[in-house]
């Protein structure tokens, strides 16, 4: 090894340097608002002058904090299983099938992901004012579904490029028919891609907030919409609550999604 | 039944100009170990695909038992099947693997546990049914996916190049387990490899694939010692290749004359020998003699390189012509002491020995 | 091919499907955008009764746009510098130093491109405020920054890890020192990593919203953040007209890095 | 100059308690072709980056005309490498990387330019000048790769397994190649490879390593015909191993009773052959004869497998000890005729081209 860590110490320092940063401008102020969310004061004051689990009571005791949270976890849902399904049967095509255009396709479903997010909202915005989804459930699902599709057609297509297609052929020469040896074979194999792209796909969905403001109705509201509005009348103590909630909830379904990726690859 | 067991009839495989497979006809008898040689590119393989169902034929046909296999789509014709690359299905156990044809065709439990554990002993893997596929060495895999293969009987197992992801010492090992397979079950075996000592150890008969078509079918010993083209001649063993002319031809030997003149009599040719025609002679370097004195009947050359190869010293020497000629002296001849590139040395040869191709 | 596009009608049919469903959804709104912004309605009629170019010349008429785009390019710009070189001294460490911690330090590093957006621009707002970075530009750069450099770090990563340590050593063996090996091997070889970071950084600053919109004074107001607060007023063309000009500069910058990129790898 | 040109002196390294590589001492002289022969995890690459100064020696020196080359960093020793993987710069064309070595010491551009189309014709590469490393095949890296290496005239080139990623045809004919230079420039090369036929092909003298440690060095003839231990002789060359016992003892021979009271007189030995102690007792395939019919002062044994491979016929016989037995006969050999598993067989051997290892 030329580049032998502890041997070189300015790279060690640049490193520190790094971590320190990100550290600072992204941990601190997670852990910051987390504390927050303990303190008994109502004008967030740092560092708190109590502790307290109020906060957190008025959040649970308020019906439409749960109501935007029953929301958010029914769009995500729906977008989850849409997701990995249209995805899988997009990244088979993809790359599989052998057709012109092919190239163009996959970059029109990966587009969603490097536009920039407040023009897609605007635009679907008038779009569905015009068609008539907007402040809809079914408008909601579709608008993140384009959001997330990208996440899942990726983490699909690069497991089936892992995926020897020999494997596919020695199951079928075994005596299964070919829908048979992709429904015991194939997805069983890419099982670890399917998982990612749910995942992806839910969090997508359930972080996603600029969209989701333009698409939001007085009642239907995800979680994020619902921080993000009540944050433009006030900065309460129950918003640091509801943040501390989702960041505990995004960062355990990604553990648990680490976990159960690793016992699928065994 | 008096038609053979496996009959490839006239099978032709294009993609738009390009014609992979040229009219492959050949037929293989029940239990028979064949082998289909040839370099990369040159048909055998698709062949093989073709016979499993994975590709389609352009024109000609596929019989077994007499009945036409076309018909049978790929997971219908109950042929097994050993891939190059590795294709346990890897979230299965090792066992789970090797029950999977039998599980696929619905057979009872006992039956399905009992041929698990018979095919796996047959490849020397007892023990093994609960390892998973990741957790174990190609050659290991290999033997698993030849189990797999043969666990629901199928009176033909295709291979295709199985061993060629392995290193030399686990090929030769394994090589041999499947020949003693082969005795074992007495399946018919069609076999593809790139590697003609592979080939030599392993079969009863070779086809030789050439450029889409087969050039030559026979037992090791014939093609070495009666290769019909000179393709064969140097896909099969060394050879050394010099060039000459006919001086007079018939009863399918000719004399040659070479390029400075020395004449070769009564060589046997193949092709179309009529005197005049310009022809390469082909000699096997262990065939040759070579003397550090000057000979009646021989050829003179200069030695070029000496490397001595364990059990035998490779000679490379140059004829006046400028022609190269490999020659091959056992460990230990006496005329390779001493021998250093620059002598001059003389190369004797049995004509009958030799081969003349056109 | 035992999936032939061309025989298996099905396949085809949930192809077109998604096809149809992405292009409805994504590329639809943004061409009915696009629309608008050409059309003469003020009040967004589509088909729009005539066109005109009228709201280009009002978005380049109003000092208030052209300033934001220019503080979009310098946050942007500042934040792209920054994220490559940050990027490319983490990604030696986190490549090819053997350290404890390493693992725990990708994913800190990583981190950003999950948490939810609402959160981490609540999170910063509040610390931003508390330690005087609020509005400030050093505070907009180090926002985006955090949120751009996981980017970096996969691309800087990747192209690292395809390249093979072997090729440096073989310079240094030329007769180079250690950094003129770095300098005149590695970076030209990795030149493609390099180059996808500063574009994905950029895109990720410019087209940023959530934590723009935390971040922003009425003096320092990114692109987006400008289209958001103009909506807020006034759903007017001119929006319209913006969101077309930001899509076809990303999409151009996306176009233009993809042929660098096939430049660079010849 | 007295001493040898570069002398390994005692390198040892250690990983924790792992000893890579144990104590290894060789002198090489100026010009000289040794290869570094021995199976992977041996130490043989390990010395070979010491040598580059790419991994520093736990203890040991490394001394080149008689001064040490430790206190010099890797880009200052003007050591030549080729690498087992290519290591073209990816964005340089094959001339600029020839260049990169003369660039790096600021020749003046007319030496660079001559220098580089010189290297290039050394390697048979004119005209590649501005191709792509990417454009062109693992054989042509490899030869850029080595015409770089030789570009600054370095005194000595390490070879790490330069061939390894290559297929057969093609290594040989770079091995050509790689001689040819080697004799064309004189430069001293020193080549690790696992592949015993390449190091006989190549080397002026091998280095056998095994377990860190050199076992045996000399030139491949000395090796095959007078292995020291068994691994060299396992190592270079087929070989053939009886267990058999020291009955007598003395001046380096012995006579040896084999499992069923065969006795074998005058065999050279290696080690501590006092009477009483087990040895194995080594022969060479091809130093075998067989025989159809019962001779005196020869093994009974039984066929057990035949394989035609071209120029010889490889025999597994079974001793009455169930001991395996391999014979190679030439192509052509009476005795191999009709020769098939479970004929009855005399094996004959001379006992002076026998060694036991104890």
């Amino acid at each position: 090894m030329l580049l032998d860590f502890d041997r070189l110490g300015w790279w060690k320092w640049m490193l520190v340097s790094i971590t320190a940063l990100v550290t600072l401008f992204l941990l601190l102020p997670i852990i910051f608002i987390a504390a927050l969310s303990f303190g008994s004061s109502q004008w967030l004051i740092f560092p708190p002058p109590g502790w307290t689990l109020r906060w957190y009571e008025d959040l649970f005791a308020d019906p439409r904090w749960l109501q935007s949270a029953w929301v958010s976890a029914k769009v995500a849902g729906a977008v989850t299983i849409l997701s990995v399904v249209l995805g899988l049967l997009a990244s088979l095509s993809l790359t599989r099938g052998r057709f012109r255009g092919r190239e163009a396709l996959r970059a029109l479903f990966i587009t969603p992901m490097i536009l920039p997010v407040v023009v897609l909202a605007v635009a679907l915005y008038a779009f569905f004012l015009r068609i008539g989804l907007s402040g809809t459930f079914v408008g909601f699902v579709l608008a993140h579904l384009v959001l997330a599709l990208p996440f899942s057609i990726i983490s699909i297509s690069n497991a089936l490029e892992g995926f020897d297609k020999s494997i596919e052929d020695a199951a079928i020469l075994c005596g299964a028919s070919p829908w048979e040896a992709r429904l015991r074979v194939t997805l069983p194999a890419i099982s670890h891609g399917l998982f990612a792209a749910a995942v992806f796909s839910f969090l997508v969905s359930w972080d996603e907030v600029v969209v989701a403001i333009f698409m939001a109705s007085p009642t239907l509201q995800t979680l994020p919409v619902k921080i993000w509005t009540t944050l433009r009348q006030d900065l309460t103590p129950v918003i640091a609550a509801a943040s501390t909630l989702l960041v505990l909830l995004t960062v355990g379904l990604m553990l648990l999604s680490l976990l159960v990726r690793k016992a699928l690859k065994r | 039944m008096t038609a053979p067991f496996l009959q490839i009839r006239n099978i032709r495989k294009q993609y738009g100009d390009v014609v992979a497979v040229r009219d492959v006809e050949l037929d293989i008898a029940k239990g028979e170990f064949m082998t289909f040689l040839g370099p990369s590119g040159s048909g055998k393989s698709t062949t093989l695909y073709i016979l499993a169902g994975l590709q389609e034929p352009t024109s000609g046909d596929i019989l077994l038992e007499g009945r036409t296999l076309l018909d049978t789509p790929s997971h219908k014709r109950n042929i097994g099947m050993v891939f190059q690359r590795y294709t346990l299905f890897p979230h299965l156990s090792v066992g789970e693997n090797v029950a999977f044809p039998l599980r696929v065709r619905r057979k009872p439990k006992a039956e399905i546990d009992a041929t698990v554990s018979r095919a796996l002993k047959l490849v020397r893997l007892e023990g093994f049914a609960d390892r998973m596929p990741a957790k174990m060495s190609g050659g290991q895999q290999q033997r698993v996916a030849l189990a797999r293969a043969l666990a629901y009987d199928p009176p033909v197992l295709l291979m295709d190049e199985p061993l060629s992801a392995l290193d030399k010492k686990l090929r030769e090992e394994i090589q041999f387990e499947i020949k003693r397979i082969h005795q074992e079950t007495g399946v018919t075996i069609l076999y593809v490899t790139h590697d003609q000592e592979e080939a030599l150890r392993l079969s009863d008969r070779i086809a030789v694939f050439s450029q889409g078509e087969i050039d030559q079918v026979g037992t090791g010993t014939e093609l070495y010692a009666e290769p019909r083209t000179r393709f064969v001649a140097e896909f099969i063993g060394d050879s050394d290749f010099l060039k000459g002319r006919v001086e007079r031809a018939g009863d399918g030997r000719a004399d040659i004359r070479l390029g400075n003149g020395f004449m070769v009599s009564a060589v046997p040719t193949h092709g179309d020998a009529g005197p005049g025609r310009d022809v390469a002679l082909m000699l096997r370097p262990e065939r040759i003699s070579l003397f550090r004195a000057e000979k009646p009947r021989s050829l003179a050359a200069t030695v070029r390189d000496v490397t001595f190869l364990g059990n035998n010293t490779h000679v490379q020497a140059e004829t006046e012509t400028r022609e190269q000629v490999a020659i091959r002296l056992p460990f230990g001849h006496e005329s390779a002491a001493g021998l250093q590139s620059g002598n001059a040395v003389w190369l004797g040869f049995d004509p009958s020995s030799a081969r003349a191709f056109c």
